[in-house]
């Protein structure tokens, strides 16, 4: 009966069985424990959706087709599809185990022109993407969800801090070491033989370091995007975990004195500064970083929208409906790369553990870094505000103020960790360009 | 050491030289910026007041939004009876 | 005079009259009586200009060019339309009125890639896709529109009542009898020669006992697109009128004592319930269900959106900006399915006729199978909260409180009605999966 | 009787059938779950309050907060004369 | 190294050099001299972005991928690309500068399904189309964007005082005499051999008269896209300077004895008579106008959901949400046509001239036409609001009140001059409509 | 005169002459309308309010809501210290 052999029951395969605990558990981690609830919910639920036995929720026509094809054996067809893909099938062959396994190899080698065609093959025979393929396609496929959101943590971001104190920018740049780190580690773990990665992988893995949802999911679409689930899966957990990672670090190098370091109150910032920031910033990557243009020009323009006082309406809108909007359908594209055949791999596990080490180099650089400018500055910084570098904006930023008042409980940093926090957003998203620029 | 380690290695050259070079500039540039405004169009000037940025936990603005709106219809309902 | 040679009443012919008058009754019934104002006025709006002469909005580039390569009679770029639609024509030949129609069949015919390529020669010369028909392709076309909607739904749904008595959805099940008892009155005509309906239209036809508005339009657009504007105007259409439909009906099958049976209050239901049950729905339609993944699984995303307390701006989001926005597009998508040559035939009023047969079924089934459930349980359920399982929430939950407060002034039946209301949305979308695994 | 027919007959029977089932089902999960979460997480329960359930007629909520912040807006602008 | 050579300084034109002060001359006119913010900080920006050099934000694939082709001498590649743009060019052959331009030659006179192909080439090599012109493509190319606006332009606006003295309708028809006078004028450069148009630029450059922000960008995306951006900077601009272009004019034409005349207060107007008329006007566009369908109907849509009552969440989210993230995108897009080899060029300074011009021809002859009514009509009109015809929401209507209020402190035109004012929307929509239909 | 010349003035007349009928036919049609309206179907009639159309610059309606929000969640968030 079509109804028992289709149903998920009938069909489901062990590694779905995983995923879906694994969609279960980031539910989990989100509604109870507040890991990043506001990407972690969509993320855990499309994975799930994603691992639906039959639905194919997150395969293209042509898979979907190829799928069926081969369930019902239906020869003809698949040998129509197997032309563009470039699969040696001729009509009437027998439908063997390795015949999947060859297809969904010539459906991952295969080029855009080839995909394209073997999909209006499909369309025709009346099978179409599935809803997550679309959402994935039209949000991340198009890199326009990771920029808007950008734009919107732009039009959230107030870098008034910063301006009162840009040397602490210089913080921001040496957490970045956290992202180059990680790529070294993951060239270790391949010339090891441990795992294999490419140096296309290897950077995307990295970027996990830049703390930043949107710039770890755009630059590995770029780069990598069969590992955009695990990446941003990673990125964002450890995010939620910051306040975990984070301390033990900072106090292992940090002396009780230099914790307790006092900084002078910020300088008040003029609207003015506030509204030509954006625009020194964005001069800037036009001189010397095109490949950073459309995720920190979509960061300033968000950040102009705010400051400049005149298109409230815009700024709002920025900041709520659409940044809500885009979230809703990114988290629901994310999990579609949650797919098992694509995710359960040794790959995913060593992601997992090189974003840790990420988070604990990016760190320790920030707070390393401020010890190293108390050599040559006279204010003294206390260098508990430079793990606030690696962004996860505010979280960091929140930890560097409470690691200060453990230390001393007259000791207010959050102002003084807002700079070098922001500050990691653009430089990782300088990192993200850099990479781009050079692999891509 | 393979290629790819010689590979990341240049990369991680690459990159964090290009960081700095970028963000000190930035440095600069900035302070720059601030002395001329400060020079040539000085302004009553505003506290900095507390970031708003919360670019992964801005649902810390919203509930308030929500619940400040929601009360407001609360009061709104309960004055008109319907 | 060109201006003249293509105005609209130059042009217009009756059945575009008539439909325009349709459109303007729609806003009527919608502006005056408040017959689900939200969906009937952008769909009488969309079906009036769908059926604005020459405007050709809700027609794709391929038919723009052919009217306009007809009226024109261009046979050298009539012979390149034809080529891709194997539509026998030779540039030179005599452009007769039989050519319209051996063209408009040709296009009903086309598949995906043919119907593509000849849209690509039509933008060659200039010719676009029309404004509506775009919105079509965009929002129902890609069925992200009825999700979108759904999943504004599941956000705007509260579980506590039916958790509260979860037996209560059996009568949610058994109103679903309206959808197939209508399948069966669709191939009745067929079968007296009355009309003709394959099995595809009568089940999407069938959906139209749902009464649910997404659920129908999703439906038909993947079986009987071409049934669409009908099936969606009547689904609205009875939604609204079910306060005049199912009150008769109702008492037609009760007692006045039974009308009069008052209900225990319902249990308080915990926070932690109304989270788990989306995903117990969830991994019900995993097991046992995965081609209602779509529908069920963006209804659950709202309601666990809406549940979970810790994503409340996206649950708003859901609730108001990108519901809101969807309908808009989709009220003017469904009203592109109303053109005259379309819209105008013995089929429609059959769907019409049909349609108000499903919600009449629907309505005794549930009050039917609440007075049977009592047979067996201890506790008595009123027979009037039956009704409610056709869903058209909240309207039909509020005719059942309405009729009980008829009987019983004392009797308050909303709460307990809401729960077979709300099990009615998901008994449809379980109706509505297992059509489209089984016929598509 | 013919082919769409006994078609629709079968659809009916497979429908009804499918939908009974799965609901069946939905009852004994509903009910378990509930009693599993009173069981091992109890909780301060709240009454199951007025459903905001609404997915044709929303504008019944909505009309309310818009009335509700152009009020806010009224009493704002009235307060701050522009 | 790369970096260097991949930088903007290494590779800035002069031409981008100039574009980038024009797009900050833009920014400084929207922000400090308040000029139509919400458009021209968007639209700046854009054009900052869309001249980043090597970044080819505002470019399709093809276009990014000849630009590298070039710059790398792959010639194998560069054949490929050359082959479906009918470029003379065989793998091996010499990349002379000349090669350049014959690309860009042919990129602009390749047909749809040409680009088409040569995109998806560059596709298969990797490169993407750039962000700009994605959103180019999605809010412009496909019309929607205008289209969006002017339906939430009509949910704000209320045509009630226009209601109350329907003929002052005329007064918008006649200062559409700006948007033909304009045409008149660049045939009469082209004449005089001073700029060559074609007779499609110079009616798109004629829309500027019509003084309405989403009608310019409609008329010329679908007349002459590649003037988009210089027509849409100009009307913006312009609109903004209504208080100084117009005074002067208004002055020069009327005596103080005319400016002076007092006007009887306005008759109230009927709900019913504001719900009614969107669907008058919509019939008007049903029987002699069908081309001006997409821009009117919209237009009416909006305003019947702004007034019929029952659709506030639709009307209020068309009117915020909607709106605002349409006109976001939007003026990015915009920008995307600010790039320096489209925009650097003498037809710009003709748009630039011949937009004042449109601006000063329409509002005299509105303020003649009032003079001339006034012959006819024992009721007085007061001219002053004869020159809001231009529309230019709300801007003319306030200039009418201000330069009245300086002939006679008691006299209050703004309810007046808000008639003509929407009336001008409706006007310049049709003309809009009307060259449409003549050229397209 | 050039052809571009003697199109374009055949547009203006064609256009000019096309707007002038379109907005007359709107004039007589919109008069009758009211009329008919006023006969059949009277209404305490609302005197026409301040025209909110405000396309270009419609910030100066939405900043009021802004701050009318903004407000409100000021006084909630005072009102529940957080
Ligand atoms: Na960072
Ligand atoms: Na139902
Ligand atoms: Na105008």
């Amino acid at each position: 009966m079509t109804l028992w052999t289709g149903s998920g029951l009938f069909n489901i395969e062990i590694g779905q069985v995983i995923m879906i605990a694994v969609g279960f558990l980031l539910l989990f981690l989100a509604i109870r424990k507040g890991f990043e609830p506001l990407l972690l919910v969509p993320i855990g639920f499309g994975g799930i959706l994603a691992n639906i036995p039959e639905a194919g929720l997150a395969l293209t026509a042509a898979e979907n087709a190829i799928h069926f094809a081969l369930k019902a054996g239906s020869t003809e067809f698949l040998a129509a599809l197997a032309a563009p893909l470039d699969v040696a099938y001729q009509a009437g062959q027998a439908v063997t185990p390795e015949l999947k396994d060859t297809f969904k190899e010539a459906v991952k080698e295969a080029s855009y022109s080839d995909m394209a065609m073997a999909n209006s093959i499909a369309q025709d025979a009346g099978y179409g993407h599935g809803m997550l393929y679309n959402f994935y396609s039209v949000i991340i496929g198009s890199t326009i969800g990771p920029l808007v959101i950008f734009m919107g943590v732009g039009a959230m971001t107030d870098f008034g801090p910063l301006l009162a104190n840009p040397k602490t920018m210089l913080l921001g740049a040496a957490a970045q070491f956290g992202i180059f780190g990680t790529v070294l580690g993951a060239a270790l773990l391949d010339w090891l033989g441990i795992l294999d990665f490419t140096i296309l992988e290897a950077a995307a893995i990295g970027i996990i370091g830049g703390a930043d949802g949107p710039t770890s999911i755009y630059v590995s679409s770029v780069l990598a995007p069969h590992l955009l689930g695990a990446i941003a899966v990673s990125a964002y957990a450890y995010m939620a975990m910051v306040p975990m990672i984070q301390p033990p670090i900072m106090k292992a190098l940090t002396s009780q004195k230099e914790r307790a370091i006092k900084m002078s109150q910020l300088r008040p910032v003029s609207k003015k500064e506030k509204i030509v920031f954006p625009l020194v910033v964005l001069i800037a990557v036009v001189l010397f970083l095109p490949d950073a243009a459309p995720l920190l020009g979509m960061f300033c323009f968000g950040n102009l929208l705010r400051e400049c006082g005149v298109v409230e309406r815009l700024s709002d809108t920025a900041q709520n409906a659409l940044i809500n909007i885009t979230t809703i359908f990114l988290g629901l594209s994310v999990g579609s790369k949650l797919m098992a055949d694509k995710f359960l791999d040794a790959q995913t596990l060593g992601i997992l553990g090189l974003g840790i080490v990420a988070f604990g180099v990016g760190t320790a650089c920030g707070v390393l870094m401020a010890k190293l400018m108390n050599r040559f500055t006279k204010e003294a910084i206390n260098p508990l505000i430079g793990s606030a570098g690696v962004s996860a904006v505010p979280m960091a930023a929140r930890v560097s103020n409470k690691v200060g008042l453990e230390a001393n409980p007259q000791n207010f940093l959050l102002m003084h960790a807002m700079g070098p926090n922001v500050a990691g957003v653009i430089g990782s998203a300088v990192a993200a360009g850099v990479m781009i620029k050079l692999l891509s | 050491m393979n290629e790819l380690m010689s590979q990341a290695v240049e990369l991680m050259i690459a990159g964090m030289g290009f960081v700095f070079v970028f963000l000190v500039i930035l440095v600069f540039a900035t302070g720059a910026m601030s002395k001329i405004i400060a020079r040539f169009a000085p302004e009553p000037a505003t506290p900095a007041k507390t970031p708003r940025a919360k670019p992964k936990a801005p649902a810390s603005v919203d509930p308030d939004t929500a619940a400040a709106i929601k009360k407001a219809i609360a009061q709104f309902r309960s004055r008109h009876k319907k």
